[in-house]
């Protein structure tokens, strides 16, 4: 792995001034720390996908079949006939180039290919060559050019430097969705088994095992007890959650990563409480463990078949209907692909909240609820008990899922949350959040160790607005509802703004929330000792 | 940044419907005076200046006033005018666009209004009237967005803005030099042909301009979290204070004058304004309302004690603002035009369809102002309360 | 197609819009307006003349430029009181819309109108100058 | 052939340049056919001057009838709109009693028949107008001939030039000037105004370009309105001038009013 | 290089038109066969576009949501930034489509000391864009009386407001002000703005120096070359009635303004000012975010190889049954 470059040196590298070479005529650079590992042989097996053989990018040659060529122009063709967006945004750019500054892989990196316009071009000008009558006659006038195993490395790289955020379509005055592009381009590598070891073996544990991070059933449970002992330590609360229970009235799914590792496990810790004190007759599944879907990151096929489990478990288990984690991408598949591809669910009943009787009308077609969304009508009907005292010691600001903001529209219920849990919230700059919030850095599948620059050039943005109000405000804990946040901001807050904790928002409920039975608490769920009772709170 | 202006309270959204339908009812009045003359007005052969002209006079005093806060934030460094230098500049955009529709309003042909840009006579003071009234319109738009928008970046001003800041100030004495040069220079009309003519304009402007500027200063602090400061607050009472004992001041040098050397035309006017002229007395009861105000306004303003409370300081300047605005936008230009230089008395009245459209003019002016001060203060409150904006969930309740 | 209901609706605003030009004038008879020289005070020049292009300036000029010629007329004669238009042929006009070029032209409906409405131009100049009284009354 | 065509493309102001420029280069572009020379010239018979002027000599109108002839013939040579108010009225020539038109200058022992005595009174077509100093368009000026102009194409209606004027000489149209014509009765050799414009005398420029008297001087009695250049010693003018005492009307303000005033009707030996 | 040779490319079509006029005479084949050519080239390509584009199906709802979801009945929803009705779908199309709602958020993003990145709006574009457009659509309505016999009312009011200040004979139409402005103002900012010149291609800027000069042969010929324009009605109203007649003595700038129209006429469907009609297809703008709600379809829609319940117990049966969690079979 390559030295990584420290916060100076990035910030110096940055220079959004194009060089003077047109972008056709500048060969891609393979950089160490910008890209992730070439897809293992064995990964790609499982998954049953092409060309599975181990790779590196670094090198040379990429052992790619004789007729890669053909294979990309015929997926192509393809998809073109499928996605009305990929064939429409090919065609429809006028390149005003509003999208270009709204990208935090150029905002951090200033590389002009990162722009989303030039990415999309990356494509676009193979799509011209091959596709279209001008692009034919004019060539590189046309802005077209010719597909050989430079262009195709430029797409690999730079496919794999977009985390299909969106963030460049909220501002493209013809809703032009760099995503859509990146996804049609993540299909046609994969296609020739160009796919990164990051994304292609958690898709392969997913397949096999349930979860991306390939615990098997029994460390799922015991990884939860390792919690339940921590919950008993800090509330003096004995919980026993059902796993994979028939009968339950719920069936409960999370991404993995909430079982797994700091600060996600705080979270996990979170829904526990909540659930015991609730009195939810929910369950775990083991087999549909996991929210997340790393296989929409590799081809809407993988997405696909990773997704059918959540619906398979529900109708084994005979639940009424779905409660779903905090996650980011997670909830872009489930809210917009998920009864598409695996549903209809109607084995399931609309989801109705058994505490406050609501029904979750939003949600009468896939039967999955939010978990915000869940317990912000707790909080509304005054179902909780909370003391938002317990975290004093923290000035919180919140930063939106991009997928969450722009893939489904959830933005007032965690803040609804935050407002009744904790006394100290701040919100970053207004361009900086919501529909406009900025990815972490290392979304869709990019937040392995190797391509470490590349994470914290693209979470530079996001980065610098926490600073902001660490700043101003004393911003000290990131709330959010996405486990690859929870992971990846860790490592950018460290990086780029010390000091700054990163938190799931149901880690902070659990904190608040006032146990039946509980016995005074001494320390939040990190063990931490509570802010000093009735004292002044660092306002 | 002037999406600000797009999101707002049901109040708010109420306000601008409301200014809207006034400037839909001043449209369609003056889509009536356009169809059938000017004739449609109060104003004749004789007094062929009315109420918009007034009204455009007064305003460009309100403009200039801006000046009053850019001098000491900008010249003297006085830091207290940090936080309402933006709503003086706002004011003075909102005030000069109201002039141009004002002069608009009062064109016989609108439609050759370029005509002064075409065809300029550079001795006229009309044309040098319209270059400046446009270019602290601009000065005032670009210095007071620019400076916003910085702030809203959370960056230092651009430097740019200095130099222009500081044209600003004698900029804006111009607009109302220039002004009252549009009066003081013309021969047979004794009433204005007067020296302290343009420092009369200036004294009255920097009384009634200020008085507005903190009127609407509480009434901000009042709607919303945007707080100007007391100090602040106090240092424009002082400013109408002094500028109003100058007005008033420079009126009685005025009076002495005509009075004094009992030369007929240059008593005529204040006769006819304060005693009534050959039997015709329509503006008397308005013009001792001034005083009468002015006098007020004045006895309370003088006391440190009373201007402290900032009742009492909002009572004293509506009395400021209510005196001027008859003073400057009635009695000094109607009463220029009687007696006519003939020595005849014909008395001028606005009509309804006049009222109508001079209240559309002010609606747009103040629909201008709502949304500029929209924007200037969403801006600050959110630099300045970050903490738990109002949600979607507080506004559907 | 999919969402074809949709698309065609759309389509269809799309196609009447780009040829409303085409139905909009279905069973109007379009004819080229021409415009009427038939005034006694033409034909007399006319006949003076020996020939059908009498104007101040070629016909070809006057029906392009016509209005740009009064605009300079109006300031030349107003502006600079100069009253006497030295013509490309060397003749010499009296510059008055009104009583030059209307003088001969004193059929305004048959002259100027025709093609002013052919064209939808409503022109200012009748709001001051009289138009010369003709068959049918005031213009 | 000349070619002047900046005559031609003074169009507008903007884009001038870059338009002449590109007129040079693709002139022959345009159906016009050919360049076109725009010339004209005063016409021969223009009564030239210096500077008009005029004396009225109110001695020489004997009856009301006479001075109704001349505001008749002023008012009706140029299609003046008679409103019968005088909110809308518009005039070019009217008369007023000596108090009114010499303000300051009436005693309270003058013989009570000069006292109602009428005044004929009109532009004084000043020697420095108050009223083309303030236009803001250039619509009224003084022509090199001294005449006050008035260029109803251009005037926005603004009204300075009324509140400048301090004669009262200059009227604005408030309505539309046609219906308070008699639309039977108009001249058509002269046009109308619009509304929203001022009007006032203008000593006839389009008369004085036929080489003839203004309108109102022919109608008047004999030596009652005397009218020519007081620059030129051997004047009408100049004469009648010399032969009586005239006052003007507010002299005092510097405007250099050219209506002289015979009062009192009797010759005098000035000097 | 590429804007040259676009610059050029216009440069040689205003010559075509001048020679094939001017020179050869044709005004036949430029008057009325090539404008005819163009319009049908741009009907039937418009149309076959828009079919080809609506062949190909929306497999899943992807809308971009800008605001806050349908969710539960006390927050309020963003209705029309993340619609989940056609209500909601058409407000958010009617604002994109009229007043660039997307294009009125851009921000422009700074790196300043600190480091400390700035976002300032910037709507520029936005405003240019809309003056561009506006004027275009206004300007086209007001040609409508070169095609329409008696030309509508409203059309005539158009013109009249257009040419509400009286400057100039003929008046001066204030959108032609603003629209050659707004396009130099487009074209310039493709010069100017390092990322903008970056990304920018022939495509962009051939259709911005073909519509200048649309707009400069245009103004020329209405303001300074002057033609004669019953003969110019006369020759369009021909076409429009598909009576053609071609008068003699049009003017060549005539021609030449014609001529790039029906050039811009027939580059349409083949270039990207199809957006026109492609925003309206756009699936990130023109669907309702409601698929929690609703199920949608997709067509395509195929079975795919997945891992089952059976299979995952059978691999780790033994596992489960030691850690307590029930199995379906023993």
């Amino acid at each position: 792995m390559a030295k990584e470059m420290k916060p100076n040196e990035i910030i110096q590298s940055i220079n959004y001034t194009p060089p003077a070479k047109p972008w056709m005529e500048l060969p891609v650079e393979i950089k160490p720390g910008m890209f992730c590992w070439g897809a293992k042989a064995k990964s790609l097996n499982i998954l049953g996908l092409p060309n599975a053989r181990d790779w590196n990018p670094s090198h040379e040659d990429w052992k790619l079949p004789e007729n890669w060529k053909d294979t990309v122009l015929e997926g192509m063709a393809d998809r073109l006939k499928k996605y009305r967006s990929f064939k429409l945004f090919m065609d429809i750019c006028v390149r005003c180039g509003a999208c270009a500054d709204k990208c935090h892989f150029f905002l951090g990196s200033g590389d002009p290919k990162n722009m989303p316009v030039l990415r999309a071009e990356l494509m676009r000008s193979v799509y011209r060559r091959y596709f279209t009558t001008p692009g034919k006659l004019l060539g590189k006038l046309g802005g077209a050019r010719d597909l050989d195993i430079n262009v195709l490395k430029e797409w690999w790289y730079y496919f794999f430097q977009c985390t299909e955020c969106r963030r460049c379509s909220v501002f493209c005055p013809y809703g032009i969705d760099t995503a859509e592009i990146t996804i049609m381009g993540r299909e046609m590598l994969n296609l020739l088994g160009l796919n990164i070891e990051w994304i292609a073996g958690p898709a392969s544990a997913c397949y096999m095992k349930g979860n991306h991070l390939g615990l098997e059933p029994h460390t799922i449970k015991s990884n939860v007890e390792f919690m339940l002992d921590d919950i008993e330590t800090v509330t003096g609360i004995k919980i026993d959650p059902p796993f994979n229970k028939k009968g339950a009235d719920i069936l409960f799914v999370t991404p993995s990563g909430d079982l797994f590792a700091d600060p996600g496990t705080y979270t996990c810790m979170g829904y526990l409480m909540l659930f015991h004190e609730l009195g939810l007759n929910y369950t775990w599944s083991t087999y549909a463990s996991e929210g997340g879907n790393f296989g929409f990151f590799t081809s809407n096929e993988t997405a696909k078949r990773l997704n059918y489990k959540i619906y398979a478990e529900a109708k084994r288990l005979g639940v009424k209907w779905i409660l779903g984690g905090e996650c980011g991408h997670m909830w872009r598949v489930l809210n917009q692909y998920m009864d598409t591809w695996n549903g209809p669910a109607d084995f399931l009943e609309v989801p109705r909240s058994p505490i406050t009787g609501t029904v979750f009308e939003n949600a009468k077609g896939t039967k999955m609820v939010h978990i915000a969304e869940f317990t912000a009508d707790l909080i509304r009907h005054g179902k909780l008990k909370l003391d938002p005292s317990r975290n004093d010691d923290l000035v919180v600001t919140y930063h939106d899922s991009c997928n969450t903001a722009r893939g489904m529209g959830i933005l007032e219920e965690p803040r609804y949350i935050i407002r009744n849990i904790c006394n100290n919230f701040y919100e970053m700059p207004e361009d900086t959040i919501r529909e406009k919030t900025f990815c972490c850095g290392s979304g869709s599948g990019l937040n392995a160790g190797e391509d470490m620059d590349l994470r914290m050039k693209g979470g530079l943005a996001r980065a610098n607005a926490v600073r902001y109000v660490q700043q101003r405000y004393g911003v000290n804990m990131l709330a959010n509802i996405c486990a690859i946040d929870r992971a990846a901001l860790t490592t950018s807050m460290n990086y780029w703004c010390p000091g700054v904790g990163v938190t799931g928002v149901h880690e902070m409920v659990a904190n608040a929330l006032v146990m039946k039975g509980e016995k005074p608490r001494e320390t939040n769920l990190r063990g931490e000792p509570l802010p000093a009772k009735g004292g002044e709170g660092n306002v | 940044m002037l999406d600000k202006a797009l999101t707002g309270s049901k109040l708010y959204w109420a306000w601008v419907l409301f200014l809207l339908v006034l400037v839909g009812i001043g449209t369609a009045a003056y889509i009536k005076q356009f169809n059938y003359g000017l004739g449609i007005t109060g104003m004749s052969r004789d007094v062929s200046w009315g109420f918009y002209i007034a009204q455009f006079t007064f305003l460009v005093g309100v403009a200039a006033s801006a000046v009053m806060l850019v001098i000491p934030y900008y010249l003297h460094n006085y830091k207290t005018f940090g936080r309402i230098v933006i709503l003086g500049e706002f004011l003075a955009v909102s005030a000069v666009t109201m002039c141009i529709l004002f002069i608009f309003v009062d064109m016989g042909q609108p439609m050759r209004i370029m005509n002064v840009v075409l065809h300029p006579r550079p001795n006229s003071v009309m044309f040098w009237d319209s270059l400046v009234l446009s270019g602290y319109l601009a000065l005032n738009l670009l210095i007071g967005w620019a400076n916003l928008h910085a702030e809203k970046m959370g960056v230092p001003h651009p430097s740019w803005t200095k130099p222009l800041t500081y044209l600003s100030v004698p900029w804006a004495v111009s607009i109302h030099t220039v002004t009252a040069f549009l009066y003081a220079g013309l021969p047979g009309r004794a009433f204005w042909l007067s020296a302290v003519m343009a420092a009369r304009f200036l004294a009255s402007a920097f009384a009634a301009g200020p008085a507005l500027l903190l009127l609407l200063a509480l009434l901000v602090r009042k709607i919303t979290r945007f707080d100007a400061g007391k100090e602040a607050i106090q240092t424009l009472g002082k400013i109408v204070t002094y500028a109003m004992f100058v007005n008033v001041f420079l009126l009685g040098l005025e009076f002495f004058t005509a009075f004094y050397s009992h030369i007929p035309e240059h008593m005529a006017s204040f006769k006819y304004l304060y005693m009534g002229l050959d039997g015709h007395n329509k503006l008397v009861p308005l013009m001792w309302t001034s005083s009468v105000l002015a006098v007020v306004s004045m006895s309370m303003l003088v006391f440190p004690q009373i201007r402290r409370k900032e009742k009492l300081l909002a009572v004293a300047c509506v009395a400021t603002f209510i005196s001027l605005w008859i003073d400057k936008g009635f009695g000094l230009v109607i009463g220029g035009f009687i007696p006519s230089p003939m020595d005849h008395v014909t008395e001028y009245w606005p009509t309804g369809i006049e009222l109508l459209i001079t209240m559309g003019v002010y609606a747009a002016g103040i629909l201008v102002l709502t949304v500029l001060y929209k924007v200037a203060i969403s801006v600050k409150v959110a630099n300045e309360y970050p903490a738990p904006l109002k949600g979607a969930v507080e506004e559907a309740h | 197609m999919y969402n074809g209901g949709k698309i065609i609706i759309g389509l269809a605003i799309f196609l009447g819009i780009a040829t409303l030009p085409f139905f909009s004038n279905i069973g109007t008879a379009v004819k080229r307006p021409e415009p009427s020289l038939d005034t006694p005070v033409i034909k007399e020049v006319q006949a003076q003349l020996g020939r059908k292009d009498v104007c101040v300036e070629p016909k070809a000029f006057m029906q392009a430029n016509h209005m740009r010629l009064l605009n300079e007329w109006r300031d030349s004669a107003l502006r600079q009181n100069k009253r006497l238009y030295i013509s490309s042929d060397g003749r010499k006009f009296t510059i008055s819309l009104q009583n030059t070029c209307m003088h001969c032209h004193s059929n305004k409906k048959e002259f100027c109108d025709r093609c002013h409405n052919y064209m939808a131009v409503k022109p200012y100049c009748w709001d001051c100058h009289i138009a010369p009284k003709e068959r049918g009354g005031q213009s | 052939m000349k070619i002047d065509r900046r005559q031609f493309f003074k169009v507008a102001g903007w884009g001038a340049a870059a338009g002449v420029t590109a007129m040079n280069v693709v002139g022959r572009f345009g159906s016009g056919g050919r360049a076109q020379a725009f010339e004209s010239m005063e016409t021969p018979e223009t009564v030239k001057a210096k500077q008009f002027a005029m004396v009225v000599d109110m001695s020489k109108f004997k009856t009301k009838d006479d001075i109704q002839k001349v505001i008749y013939a002023c008012h009706h040579t140029h299609n003046v709109p008679n409103w019968g108010n005088p909110k809308d009225e518009v005039k070019w020539i009217w008369t007023d009693t000596y108090k009114h038109v010499f303000p300051g200058q009436e005693s309270p022992f003058l013989d009570e028949a000069f006292k109602e005595m009428p005044f004929l009174v009109m532009c004084n077509h000043c020697d420095h107008p108050a009223c083309t100093r303030v236009c803001p368009t250039k619509a009224t000026f003084k022509r090199p001939d001294g005449i006050v102009m008035m260029d109803y194409h251009r005037c926005i209606g603004c009204r300075f030039c009324m509140a400048a004027c301090p004669f009262g000489a200059r009227s604005f149209n408030w309505r539309d000037p046609r219906l308070a014509l008699n639309m039977n009765d108009l001249n058509m050799e002269y046009p109308t105004r619009t509304k929203g414009v001022v009007e006032k005398c203008t000593f006839c420029d389009e008369r004085i370009a036929q080489g003839k008297q203004p309108a109102c001087v022919e109608a008047a009695p004999a030596g009652g309105l005397v009218f020519g250049d007081i620059d030129d010693p051997n004047s009408d003018v100049r004469k009648a001038l010399a032969r009586t005492y005239t006052i003007r009307r507010k002299p005092e303000l510097g405007t250099g009013p050219n209506i002289y005033y015979v009062i009192g009707g009797g010759e005098t030996n000035a000097g | 290089m590429s804007a040259f040779v676009s610059f050029a490319a216009v440069v040689a079509l205003v010559l075509l038109a001048i020679l094939g006029v001017k020179g050869a005479g044709l005004t036949g084949l430029f008057g009325v066969a090539i404008p005819y050519a163009a319009l049908a080239i741009f009907i039937v390509g418009f149309l076959a576009r828009i079919v080809k584009w609506g062949r190909v199906p929306v497999p899943f709802r992807i809308p971009t949501t800008c605001g806050q979801q349908k969710s539960l009945p006390w927050i309020k929803q963003n209705k029309i930034e993340n619609p989940s009705g056609t209500l909601g779908v058409l407000a958010r199309m009617f604002l994109e489509v009229f007043f660039f709602r997307s294009l009125f958020r851009n921000l422009k993003g700074e790196l300043r000391e600190g480091p400390k990145i700035a976002y300032g709006s910037d709507k520029w574009l936005w405003m240019a864009g809309l003056a561009f457009h506006w004027t275009f659509l206004i300007i086209l309505i007001r040609h409508l009386r070169f095609f329409i016999f008696n030309v509508p009312p409203a059309v005539g009011l158009v013109e009249r407001l257009d040419s509400f200040l009286q400057i100039g004979a003929p008046l001066l139409y204030i959108t032609d002000v603003v629209f050659l402005a707004a396009v130099l103002f487009l074209l310039i900012r493709r010069f100017y703005i390092p990322q903008v010149k970056y990304i920018s291609l022939a495509a962009d800027y051939f259709p911005l120096f073909l519509i200048l000069g649309i707009g400069c042969s245009g103004v020329l010929m209405r303001y300074f070359l002057k033609v004669n324009v019953v003969g110019v009605k006369n020759l369009t109203m021909g076409l429009a009635t598909f009576n053609p007649v071609v008068p003699q003595g049009l003017g060549t700038i005539f021609y030449v303004h014609l001529f790039l129209i029906s050039v811009l006429f027939a580059y349409f469907p083949f270039s990207k000012l199809m957006h026109s009609g492609g925003v309206f297809l756009s699936p990130t703008r023109n669907l309702s975010n409601n698929s929690r709600i609703v199920r949608h379809i997709n067509p395509w829609n195929y079975p795919v190889h997945v891992h089952t319940y059976e299979e995952y117990e059978n691999d780790f049966r033994e596992k489960m049954k030691a850690a307590g969690i029930p199995v379906e079979k023993e």
